[in-house]
């Protein structure tokens, strides 16, 4: 069944029926939840207007490890059973995930300067995050290392698995280490610990995020296989 | 069928053999290890020296272990016996893996039996020296595994050591990570064998699927 | 032997991305015969060999070995050790030095350069090196690319020699190269790539 | 004489051609700098980060120039390039100079556009980072030239990396030192005009003879 | 021309270690000759042609170039980069395409091949890429050592035909290789190293 959608010839017109719904879901939550996040949401308690940046850095933070989730699972795809299509998303993804973890590196920064006093320290989270953005960029190079792109996809799918182990230490590394970075206040035992009136324009926030994403990637691979078809 | 094409046996001692010629002396990683882990103390002059020294040494062990494995694959693939490898009898995973274990041998070994010199150099209490010990043993199958996949995607795609570094690096930072964190606990007399089971695991994996990977690698490479 | 061929090949093609080398490419190949593959620079004869070999993937056609074949391969680079010596790399396909050395110097390399690291013999030398590595694998199928390059007169006689006698002895080979073989009618058979 | 042989400015461009197409990218050894140095905080964890940053920048330094001149010669030599350079009609230690001028420009240089970004991770402030910044500049050159001659002697030997890091890291110490001197120095308010000076005096020594000596050693290993 | 020879070689020796390869080898070269080495494998051609590039230090007699004398060399190894394309590898020896383009296709590498990296030519057409070098250095002294390794049929001919208009053009060439020389009698010596 699924993989019969991976046929690249019932893949491309799915896509193509997809893109605009993607599309439309990006921009109209963004542009809600932009507002809503930036105007209408209360001051935190605490930290006062600064913490506003938290509805560009974790969502950038989701992004950028489901990103690596979805490459996973394609890689896994690409080395068992060679799916043509796993491997278009493969050689698509790299690139906005490394985009993703980049904003989230920078937003993160720019957040611990006035929370922590520095842009940056050395600990669990804050590393292992940029320990994804090298990994991305290691996936990338072979990308550019290999003309060949089926010969390319396979290579970046053995780093893509191997590499998996670091998205459960990001997510966890709160737990594992003591560190600076919060704990998770949303994704927790017990439900969230935040307002619902911030809650709700964060969500949007991610899906727009998302949206953004398999828009991006659907664009991508068609134009691969429009390419592969000429 | 008929007997022929080499035994894993032999292929070991080829292996061995090829090691300790071709390097006339197989201790330059043992060299590296000892020069890059007394730069250390000397760069650092008399800021708390015993603090850094776990750190300090699993830093140096990471990257002996990488520079060792440089051109572990890329001159079977440029004099061609690389095709002798893909051709023989024996499945070429099982062969990678042999290969593995020469190297580890002939380069891994040594640094072992010299780390109670640096342990003195750097002050080190003798328990700490063993849980570090012991992490950095733990952690070395992970390594040579990351490391080897790597040697063989940069052999096939004719690309130097840099690039081996570039991938193996972020990858090995989360056994850099544990590896540190159980000499943490240990020197906080706190138990760390949450951290030594995780490393447990990975080396445990590594030795099993890593050979296989690298295996795979090498065919793409020699697409 | 349990059937008429040692190695069959149907339809087998194959193609650098757009560029096509060949396509269709049939032959079967028994036990006595030695097929000579010529043809022009770059007509594919490597990527042919190669195929046989399963050093590269195969992208359409069928190679089907008999389950009595074993396979020696030699391509344009020797693959030996050039750090051991010729005694030392031939050890790891038969492991009595009395038969290394015999192949060696049956092959014209004489028992001085047994010895010395490979990458002190001249190139002829290290070809022959290379000569014995196949011979000692023994096995019934020889996969040669260019094997004469480099060979001095005689040593191009000695192994037209060898590959006669590997034909007579039930053995069968595929020989890629711009010189002619110089076999007799019952044994040589000939493709041209283009 | 007839016109014949390449010129310097055609070599030059050939060698920056064949660095970048080698690589793909020649941000490979920039990778490296940025990925060791993020591994010095991280492994030392919240010990006197910004204490520590100087020596490790400059032991990363040292190890990134070692690293990406581990096969400066090796290659020609195994592709038969070696006997053209040696044929030429330029001097050899010419060609060599214009080689590891390429070699900076495609390797050192981009670590140097980034060292704002490492001290920002270190927490530098931004007069050390100047003077850090001006230590190693002046130290490449020596660094260069020694790696340089031990690639040279390394190649003809058919050794590999590692004895060149063997050779090179004994007699890059006193580099090491005098770099470190100087942001000391500067941190504690002193004058580093010293050390200064005989790091540029050695930098000056390694321009002007370095490429004749690893000529010197490449003809040796040819024989 | 301001002498009657290009080249001239007196008593010129080599050995490894204790192993004398050759001793007293003596020959002068002139404008218009091809001077042809033959020799069993291991005889020492490597080494003279080595000896007169001037890639190994000479250890005894003497080797004198005419002042106007200028070399190119071919060695067993192909000495071109992998990673550049063959277009590439000759812009470093003549910077205008055209000429590198002309060679390449005298020489039979077709322009589909000019501009892929050199590491995806066949082994022939690597060989092809290298000679062009050669021919466009515009040197008068070829030094080649085995020029026709890998080479097909027709490209044999052309190199012939090349070493035959390069010495009608006053150039002098020294050639080790195991086949006999097509050249006309006022061209060719010979000489067998043993
Ligand atoms: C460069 C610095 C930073 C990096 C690399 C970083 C990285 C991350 C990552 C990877 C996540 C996702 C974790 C997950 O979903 O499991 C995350 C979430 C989060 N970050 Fe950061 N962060 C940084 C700085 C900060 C700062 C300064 C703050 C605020 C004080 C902050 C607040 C948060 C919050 C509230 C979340 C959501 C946690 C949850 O509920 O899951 N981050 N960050
Ligand atoms: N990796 C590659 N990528 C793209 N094209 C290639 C690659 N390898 C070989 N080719 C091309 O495929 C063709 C066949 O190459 P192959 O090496 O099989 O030829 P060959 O018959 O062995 O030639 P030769 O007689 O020169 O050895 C050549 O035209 C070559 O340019
Ligand atoms: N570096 C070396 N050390 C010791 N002996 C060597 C070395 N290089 C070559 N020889 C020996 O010197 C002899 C001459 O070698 P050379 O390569 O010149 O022979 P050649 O005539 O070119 O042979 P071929 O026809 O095989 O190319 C050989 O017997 C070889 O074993
Ligand atoms: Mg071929
Ligand atoms: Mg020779």
């Amino acid at each position: 069944m699924l993989r019969k959608f991976a046929a690249p010839k019932i893949f491309y017109p799915l896509a193509g029926k997809l893109m605009p719904w993607f599309f439309w879901t990006f921009a109209v939550l963004g542009a809600v939840g932009l507002y809503w996040g930036l105007m209408l949401a209360p001051v935190d308690a605490v930290q006062g207007q600064a913490y506003r940046i938290m509805y560009v850095h974790v969502p950038s933070a989701w992004m950028s490890m489901m990103i690596y989730t979805s490459m996973a699972v394609s890689a896994a795809a690409v080395l068992v059973w060679r799916t043509k299509v796993a491997e278009y998303w493969l050689l698509c993804s790299p690139g906005l995930g490394a985009s993703f973890t980049f904003i989230t590196l920078v937003t993160g920064s720019l957040w611990g300067k006035p929370m922590w006093g520095t842009y940056w320290v050395w600990d669990a989270r804050l590393t292992s995050e940029l320990v994804l953005l090298f990994i991305y960029f290691a996936i990338l190079a072979m990308k550019g290392a290999i003309p060949d792109r089926r010969k390319a996809a396979r290579v970046m799918a053995m780093i893509t698995v191997v590499g998996f182990v670091n998205i459960p230490i990001i997510k966890f590394s709160v737990d594992w280490w003591t560190t600076l970075h919060q704990g998770d206040s949303i994704f927790r035992k017990g439900g969230p610990s935040i307002a619902p009136s911030m809650l709700v324009p964060l969500f949007m926030m991610a899906l727009s995020f998302s949206s953004y994403y398999f828009w991006l990637v659907l664009k991508h691979i068609r134009t691969l296989i429009e390419r592969s078809a000429a | 069928m008929t007997e022929n094409g080499f035994t894993l046996r032999r292929y070991f001692f080829f292996c061995l053999r090829l090691l300790f010629r071709q390097r006339r002396d197989v201790a330059l990683p043992l060299f590296f290890f000892l020069l890059v882990s007394s730069l250390f103390p000397l760069a650092f002059a008399n800021h708390a020296v015993p603090l850094l020294a776990p750190a300090a040494l699993w830093i140096t062990l990471l990257l002996s272990v990488l520079l060792s494995l440089d051109n572990l694959f890329r001159e079977d693939v440029e004099d061609g016996f690389m095709e002798q490898l893909m051709t023989a009898r024996q499945p070429l995973g099982l062969l990678v893996a042999v290969k593995m274990l020469a190297h580890w041998i002939a380069y891994i070994l040594p640094i072992f039996i010299c780390l109670p010199l640096t342990g003195l150099w750097y002050a080190m209490p003798s328990d700490t020296l063993f849980v570090l010990a012991l992490s950095l043993l733990l952690g070395t199958p992970t390594l040579l595994a990351l490391g080897g996949l790597a040697a063989a995607l940069a052999a096939g795609l004719k690309q130097g050591g840099t690039l081996l570094i570039l991938v193996t690096l972020p990858l090995a930072t989360p056994v850099l990570l544990f590896g540190l964190t159980m000499v943490d606990m240990s020197q906080n007399g706190l138990s760390y064998a949450a951290a030594r089971d995780f490393l447990a695991a990975m080396a445990v994996v590594s030795v099993g699927v890593g050979p296989l990977v690298t295996a795979a690698a090498l065919r793409i490479g020699m697409d | 032997m349990t059937s008429r061929y040692l190695l069959k090949v149907e339809n087998l093609g194959h193609s650098y991305g757009a560029a096509q080398i060949f396509t269709r490419v049939s032959f079967s190949l028994a036990a006595g015969e030695v097929l000579q593959v010529t043809g022009r620079n770059g007509s594919g004869k490597t990527t042919l060999l190669r195929l046989l070999a399963g050093t590269k993937p195969r992208e359409s056609g069928h190679v089907t070995w008999d389950e009595d074949a074993t396979r020696a391969v030699l391509g344009h680079k020797n693959g030996i050790k050039a750090e051991l010596s010729a005694i030392e790399n031939l050890s790891l396909y038969a492991p009595d030095r009395r038969s290394c050395m015999e192949a060696l110097e049956l092959l014209g390399l004489e028992r001085a350069h047994h010895k010395k690291p490979c990458y002190m013999l001249s190139a002829g030398q290290q070809r022959k090196t290379a000569l014995a590595r196949v011979m000692l694998a023994k096995a019934n199928v020889w996969l040669l690319d260019e094997p004469f390059t480099a060979l001095d007169a005689r040593a191009h006689e000695t192994v037209t020699e060898l590959l006669a006698r590997h034909a007579k002895n039930g053995g069968a080979a595929v020989v890629a190269t711009h010189d002619r073989l110089d076999l007799d009618a019952f044994t040589l058979r000939e493709m041209v790539m283009s």
